[in-house]
């Protein structure tokens, strides 16, 4: 009925066929209204102070941390994309370009969002620039991120402006073409940018000589988890960027990108996994049997407590790394969709589990003999802001998807299966 | 010149009656914390209890106060800040946090092996009136920044100044001496110039029952312990004993 | 001619450039850091000149000695004073937050008639009248002060009674008082001197005695060593932070510690450790054994070893007869390390039970211990500084809080020489209080003022000429040349101790051998607290941290 | 034509935007406010020959800085009015005579969290007042005290100039400035060397 009224046709592409809007509209309520809670569990926090969250004076990083690591791990599939194309001049990844800088937009963002909230001080965050500890990791990731996201609004504007109506203003289209020049100098920058703060967070926990469980000899400056951080990060990253690809084009029921750019994706993703693997193994067989004895801790330590027991270890490189990374890599099981995503979804789940390790478990180790374990468990304040960043992100991805190119077309007929 | 300020903490003789954690607290303007818990309060000294781990008449029990050890080399919260809100004092060797440009990220309590750090979980509040019980040398921290012990700070400004009134260049030992230290009713906690090799405390860290936490961390901390229990001095090393990890 | 929105992008444009080269953005972005350094809303110290004064502590009756620094006319925070002869700078640990506790939320501000705010005269007038309709009965917390003296004065003359409240160490004594003609009042444990501590459940190290007394020479003489020079063996059921610290710790059943007592003396008496004393314990070794957890064999061993190395003192945590007579059977009464008279006049005193039979009017000091919640029909006149929510009365009045007025601080409690002091009054109060000496003497215009007591003390003091005054240095009484002097020195902190007593003349003999008693242990350091409330800063050791267990009932 | 429309349009933005930042801004940004009275330096040092400025703003036995004199220092001559002027008449009747101080509005008044001990920079240092004060000792009137409307401080520790360009060394009380005058005279104090 009303449908009419606000039909946004006119800002559609031309040939892509999108739901109606009431529909798109209906399918954005959930989010919007998961949006709204989160904006309203960060306002707690901001205005009451950081007690609103479970953390404590032993566990001073919590879920956000945790999260943070692990959607920017994810969102990696931006920078390396764009390396794969421009630097690499891999061009038939190029279809799925456009979503993979939206989706690095979405995760980079949503993590400094989520980050100034979990500072105390938020307006002074911004010191670091004005006087930058240069030996701290987080300086460099403070530096790295927000030159990135700086770099991937950059890289997002040309996408937003190639938009039915926005084109249409001639100084836009000028804009958004010479803007679109300097797309390979910015995915070169980006690149850069990204191995640096990838790396920075392995390294923010690599470093931490107080606690032997995340403490690791490196090379220079950099500790071991400042590599492993950016391999497991490129290596999943074409992953995420399948398992979104896929959903979307489950929930659109339109069939997105040509089938040999999720075979090439999946086998990048495969090797550079194994690779991630195998280095994974060598460093952790040193952690435990080299630095971690030298600084006067038993490996039996860190494994004594449940639920973080050996499992949790073989399950993150064994099963959710090994295991995909063959799937991800021979052509037999990469050419069957459903084992493709699965190892995907495994490779996923593999770096988050990293991710939740080397947060969480590092901080719940006791280092002083009579210290104990200790246990957290997030208030809903800190899961609500949180998944109001997810709301964020559908909405930022759906709003694209229906009205910016975000898949070059096919070719030949797209079959249209209903659904939302 | 330049002093190297550490403790010397004679576990033997720690009773474990808490005056120095609440001389620390009204020396520095700490809040009183009703709706704090044991892990959201705040204790630049904090005493623990720890015990042989037996039963029975088999156990032993004692205390041992932790504050920040004040690392020497490769100071993990220092290495961590991102914008310099931690230093250790080329002077005196103090590890200096500066609350004033602290933003709150918590980065360095989880460098710190000691949990000797803490964040201000809530605003600082004191009843009416209360204000004025408040030590004016000291500023009072805000929410949303990390504190720790600074060596009671405000008495080495006050003693420096005195010194300076006095026309002398150097300050009198006897003018600085951090509240737990003056608090402590049995004397367990000796305090002095660790750069001294006249200084009695100095003496007493090279003795053959002096040790420190995690020592083999590498971070050099300038606070000592001593006990001629080795049951105590076996807490110097590792974690957690074994018996514990079990029901972990 | 129209402006386009080119224009307005444009004009913007310069504007933009334009602002960049003006102090807007960078001197914004300055004072906000400046701002946001300094939040206006964070409470901000006093300025002021910081001076220290001495003064001591009347929160329980050691009266510690204390180093106070003021700021702009406030305590700023307290210290102990390391001149003090019994006490060596030693506070127990709520006393250093006890300079915040004047402006604790529960103060007591205004004179309180059954829940309604009231005034002083209204008080007065209704003391007066009960007064007149028959007998008072006035309570004191810590008797010898010059404030008791005026209370008890006050008593006698309106024909009342002038009881006390004892606390737990002066309650142990009364087994000797009972048993020899020497008030509990005048008797003293004489640490020093000792060789040997045997405590059945008294929290030596954590709430006994006058802080720092016993753990300095603990510190000194006994932690971490083999074979110390003085041994101290506690007896409890439970690993307490003295029973931890201990030289060695003697589990036992609950609630039987005196029964181990008697049990030890009569091991004692059978194989002739110690000379034969009156009556021997019916309770037969196997008995106490079986009682009290303890093997036979354990027991006696215990026992051998209490006399290897003397004197041996048996310090009870309550009133308890059998360790009294254990004392007596190890010949520790009025001997030297022993149960020992430290002064020749002292006042017997009428302890006052929970029951209060046939008073009109009682009046309670603020000295007296919040827990004390009297039985009676009489109109409760009650003094205390804070309220706490606890105290039942029919008349709450205000009170001087801590150092808001001036007091005496006589001897100890469980001192072995007589010590005496004066705590000056260093601050003013923000309430309108007045201490229950004050109210008595506005009432009844014959009765003195403790001012003018503790003025008659310094002459008395100065006419023995006997002791010495502590302070920086210490003087011997002799070298005082006036009272005037000497006042001045009492006023600015000095603490004076009078000279042991040359013959103990302390007897006690047993007739029959006591019936145990079970004594609760004691909780520590709070117990001897009088006030309902806490310092502020206790949070640390009872929220804040694991380090204690918060004391029941008392809102911390 | 056309260009020069825009240059035009440009210039005026960049011309309003200067004007705004330069003129406007610092009007609107500090708060002027009238000390209590107006106290003369001059008057005191010639009148009443006081010489020195410890004579008023004296060091404490323990080296801390009294600051500005209690009202028992003026009331040692002003117990009663001395002349007419209307600062004499504030002073002994709203200030004196009930016995509390006057509540000056301190130029130089630094931030809580600030330490600076005057002992250390006139006993040890040997710095004069006039280092970091100027010659306010000599002045024959007193100034509006102006306090910033963001930061709530003194507009002297900025300093009256918004650039701070070519700025007398004793304009400017911020952080940097302490360092400057630190780092020419290779004194190192650390974070807590000057903040509580």
């Amino acid at each position: 009925m009303a449908s009419a009224a606000f039909a946004d046709s006119r800002w559609i592409a031309r040939g892509a066929e999108r739901v109606s809007l009431p529909r798109f509209l209906l399918w954005l309520a959930p989010w919007a209204a998961l949006l709204a809670l989160g904006v309203y569990a960060a306002g707690l926090c901001l205005y009451y102070g950081l007690n609103q969250t479970n953390m404590d004076n032993r566990f001073a990083f919590g879920l956000w941390i945790f999260l943070d690591l692990g959607i920017i791990a994810l969102g990696a599939g931006a920078f390396f994309t764009g390396f794969l194309v421009y630097i690499l001049k891999r061009a038939e990844l190029r279809p799925i370009l456009n979503s993979a800088v939206v989706l690095g937009f979405i995760c980079y963002s949503g993590a400094v969002a989520i980050l100034m909230i979990d500072v105390g001080q938020p307006l002074r965050a911004w010191f670091t620039f004005w006087h930058p500890n240069t030996h701290s990791m987080l300086t460099e990731v403070t530096f790295c991120i927000s030159c990135y996201l700086l770099v991937l609004c950059l890289e997002y504007i040309p996408i937003l402006l190639r938009n039915r109506q926005l084109r249409r203003l001639p100084s836009f289209l000028v804009f958004e073409h010479q803007l679109h020049k300097l797309v390979p100098v910015l995915a070169a920058v980006g690149t850069l940018l990204s191995f640096f703060h990838q790396g920075s967070l392995g390294g923010l926990y690599g470093v931490l000589r107080g606690r032997p469980f995340a403490y690791r000899a490196g090379f220079l400056i950099w500790p071991s988890t400042f590599f492993l951080f950016i391999l497991s990060a490129i290596a999943t990253g074409p992953s995420f960027l399948m398992l979104v690809t896929a959903t979307v084009e489950k929930i659109t029921g339109h069939r997105l990108v040509p089938q040999e750019v999720f075979r090439r994706l999946a086998f990048i993703s495969g090797v550079l996994l194994a690779i991630y693997v195998a280095a994974k193994s060598v460093d952790t067989l040193i952690w435990l049997n080299i630095t971690s004895p030298a600084e006067g801790f038993a490996p039996w330590q860190f494994y004594g407590y449940k639920p973080f027991g050996t499992p949790i270890l073989f399950t993150e490189i064994g099963l959710f790394g090994l295991l995909p990374a063959c799937l991800l890599t021979f052509r037999a099981t990469a050419s069957r969709r459903a084992w493709l995503l699965t190892a995907a979804a495994m490779a996923c789940a593999g770096v988050l589990l990293n991710r939740f390790v080397m947060t969480v478990q590092t901080l719940a180790l006791p280092t002083l003999p009579f210290d104990d374990f200790l246990q957290y468990t997030p208030s809903w304040q800190e899961v609500a802001s949180f998944a109001g960043v997810i709301a964020y992100g559908v909405i930022v991805y759906s709003l694209s998807y229906r009205y910016l190119p975000l898949f070059a077309p096919l070719k030949g007929g797209d079959s249209h299966v209903s659904g939302d | 010149m330049s002093a190297r300020y550490g403790m010397v903490i004679d576990l033997d003789r720690c009773t474990g009656c808490g005056s120095c954690m609440v001389a620390c607290a009204a020396e520095n303007n700490v809040p009183a914390l009703p709706q704090a818990t044991p892990r959201t309060g705040l204790t630049p000294i904090l005493v623990r209890r720890v015990s042989n781990g037996r039963d029975g008449a088999e156990r032993r029990e004692g205390f041992i106060p932790i504050m920040c050890m004040h690392c020497e080399h490769d100071t993990p919260c220092v290495k961590v800040c991102p914008q310099q809100a931690v230093e250790v004092d080329k002077a005196t060797g103090i590890v200096m946090q500066m609350p004033q440009r602290c933003l709150g990220c918590r980065y360095c309590m989880t460098a710190c092996p000691y949990h000797a750090r803490y964040f201000n979980w809530w605003d600082p509040a004191w009843p009416t009136g209360m204000e004025e019980s408040l030590n004016p040398g000291v500023a009072v921290r805000m929410r949303g920044v990390v504190e720790k012990c600074n060596m009671c700070h405000a008495r080495l400004h006050a003693a420096k100044e005195k010194a300076a009134a006095a026309g002398k260049r150097e300050i009198d030992p006897v003018d600085y001496i951090p509240a737990c230290v003056e608090a402590c009713p049995t004397g367990a906690i000796h305090f002095g110039n660790l750069a001294d090799t006249n200084d009695p405390v100095c003496k007493e860290a090279r003795s053959p029952d002096a040790f420190r936490l995690l020592a083999r961390l590498g971070t050099e901390p300038k606070l000592y312990y001593k006990s001629k229990e080795a049951w105590v001095r076996a807490l110097a090393e590792s974690s957690a004993p074994a018996s514990e990890v079990q029901h972990g | 001619m129209k402006v386009t929105r080119r224009d307005l992008l444009v004009w913007s444009a310069g504007a933009a450039a334009g602002l960049m080269v003006t102090p807007v953005p960078w001197k914004i972005l300055d004072d906000v850091s400046i701002w946001s350094q300094n939040w206006p809303w964070i409470p901000q110290p006093a300025r002021g000149p910081v001076e220290t004064k001495q003064s001591f502590c009347t929160l329980c009756p050691n009266g510690c000695g204390l180093k106070v620094r003021m700021a702009a006319g406030w305590p700023v925070g307290v210290a102990g004073m390391k001149t003090h002869p019994v006490t060596g700078g030693a506070l127990c640990p709520l006393g250093f937050g006890a300079h915040q506790l004047n402006w604790h939320p529960q103060r007591l501000r205004n004179v309180q008639h059954r829940g309604q705010t009231s005034s002083w005269n209204n008080a007065l007038a209704a003391f007066a009248k009960a007064c007149s309709q028959g007998p008072v009965v006035v309570i004191d917390g810590f008797p010898g002060r010059a404030a008791s003296q005026v209370l008890r004065g006050f008593a006698d003359k309106r024909g009342g009674s002038y009881r006390v409240i004892a606390n737990a160490e002066t309650r142990v004594l009364a087994p000797y008082e009972a048993w020899s003609d020497v008030p509990a009042s005048a008797l003293g444990y004489d640490l020093e001197n000792a060789q040997t501590i045997v405590s059945f459940g008294a929290p030596m190290l954590d709430g006994w005695g006058t802080p720092g007394r016993f753990a300095r020479m603990w510190a000194e003489r006994i932690a971490g060593m083999n074979d110390p020079a003085l041994r101290l063996i506690q007896i409890e059921s439970g690993l307490s932070r003295t029973a931890a610290r201990a030289w060695k710790w003697i589990p036992v059943r609950e609630g039987t510690e005196s029964a181990l007592a008697s049990g030890l003396a009569r091991v004692l008496l059978e194989q002739k450790l110690v000379p034969a004393h009156g009556p021997i314990p019916a309770a037969t070794i196997s008995e106490v054994a079986a009682q009290t957890g303890v093997t036979a064999e354990a027991i006696s061993d215990l026992a051998r070893s209490l006399v290897t190395q003397e004197p041996v003192l048996a310090i009870a945590s309550d009133y308890d007869p059998a360790v009294a007579a254990l004392n007596v059977v190890l010949g520790a009464v009025g001997a030297r390390g022993g149960i020992v008279r430290r002064s020749q006049k002292a006042e017997a005193y009428l302890p006052a039970g929970a029951e209060i039979p046939n008073a009109r009017a009682v009046l309670i000091d603020s000295s007296v211990p919040w827990t004390f919640a009297p039985q009676t029909e009489a109109e409760i006149f009650r003094f205390a500084a804070w309220d706490g929510g606890l105290l039942k009365a029919d008349w709450l009045l205000p009170a001087p809080g801590f150092l808001e007025e001036l007091t005496d601080v006589p001897t100890p409690p469980t001192a072995a020489v007589e010590t005496y002091a004066v705590a000056p009054a260093l601050t003013k109060s923000a309430a309108d209080v007045r201490s229950a000496a004050q109210f008595l003497a506005a009432l009844d215009a014959g009765v003195t003022s403790s001012e003018k007591v503790i003025h008659a003390r310094c002459a008395e003091l100065f006419h023995a000429h006997a002791g010495t005054l502590h302070a920086q240095q210490s003087i011997p009484l002799q070298k005082i040349v006036s009272v005037e002097k000497l006042e001045e020195q009492l006023w600015a902190g000095a603490v004076w101790v009078g000279e042991p007593l040359r013959s103990a003349g302390l007897h006690c003999e047993l007739t029959k051998w006591p019936a145990t008693a079970r004594s609760a242990p004691r909780e520590s350091w709070a117990s001897v607290w009088t006030a309902p409330v806490l310092p502020p800063l206790a949070s640390k050791l009872y929220i804040e941290s694991n380090l204690r267990e918060a004391p029941p009932r008392r809102n911390v | 034509m056309k260009l020069s429309r825009n240059t035009l349009v440009f210039a005026f933005g960049l011309a309003i935007a200067l004007f705004a930042g330069w003129f406007v801004f610092p009007r609107v940004l500090y708060v002027k406010q009238q000390q209590p009275l107006d106290f003369l330096h001059k008057t005191h040092a010639e009148k009443s020959g006081i010489a020195e400025c410890s004579e008023c703003h004296t060091l404490r036995d323990d080296g801390s800085f009294a600051g500005l004199p209690p009202m028992e220092k003026c009331a040692g001559c002003h117990s009663e009015r001395i002349g007419e002027s209307k600062a004499e008449a504030i002073l002994v009747n709203d200030y004196i005579k009930p016995g509390h101080d006057t509540p000056w509005l301190v130029y130089s008044r630094q931030p809580a969290n600030v330490w600076f001990s005057h002992a250390i920079h006139v006993k040890r240092a040997g710095l004069a007042c006039t280092e970091c004060h100027s010659t306010y000792g000599e002045s024959d009137q007193v100034r509006i005290y102006q306090v910033n409307r963001i930061s709530g401080y003194s507009r002297d520790i900025w300093g009256h100039s918004m650039s701070r360009l070519r700025r007398a060394p004793h304009e400017g009380m911020k952080m940097s400035d302490c360092e400057d005058c630190h780092q020419q005279h290779g004194v190192e104090v650390g974070c807590l060397g000057c903040h509580e």
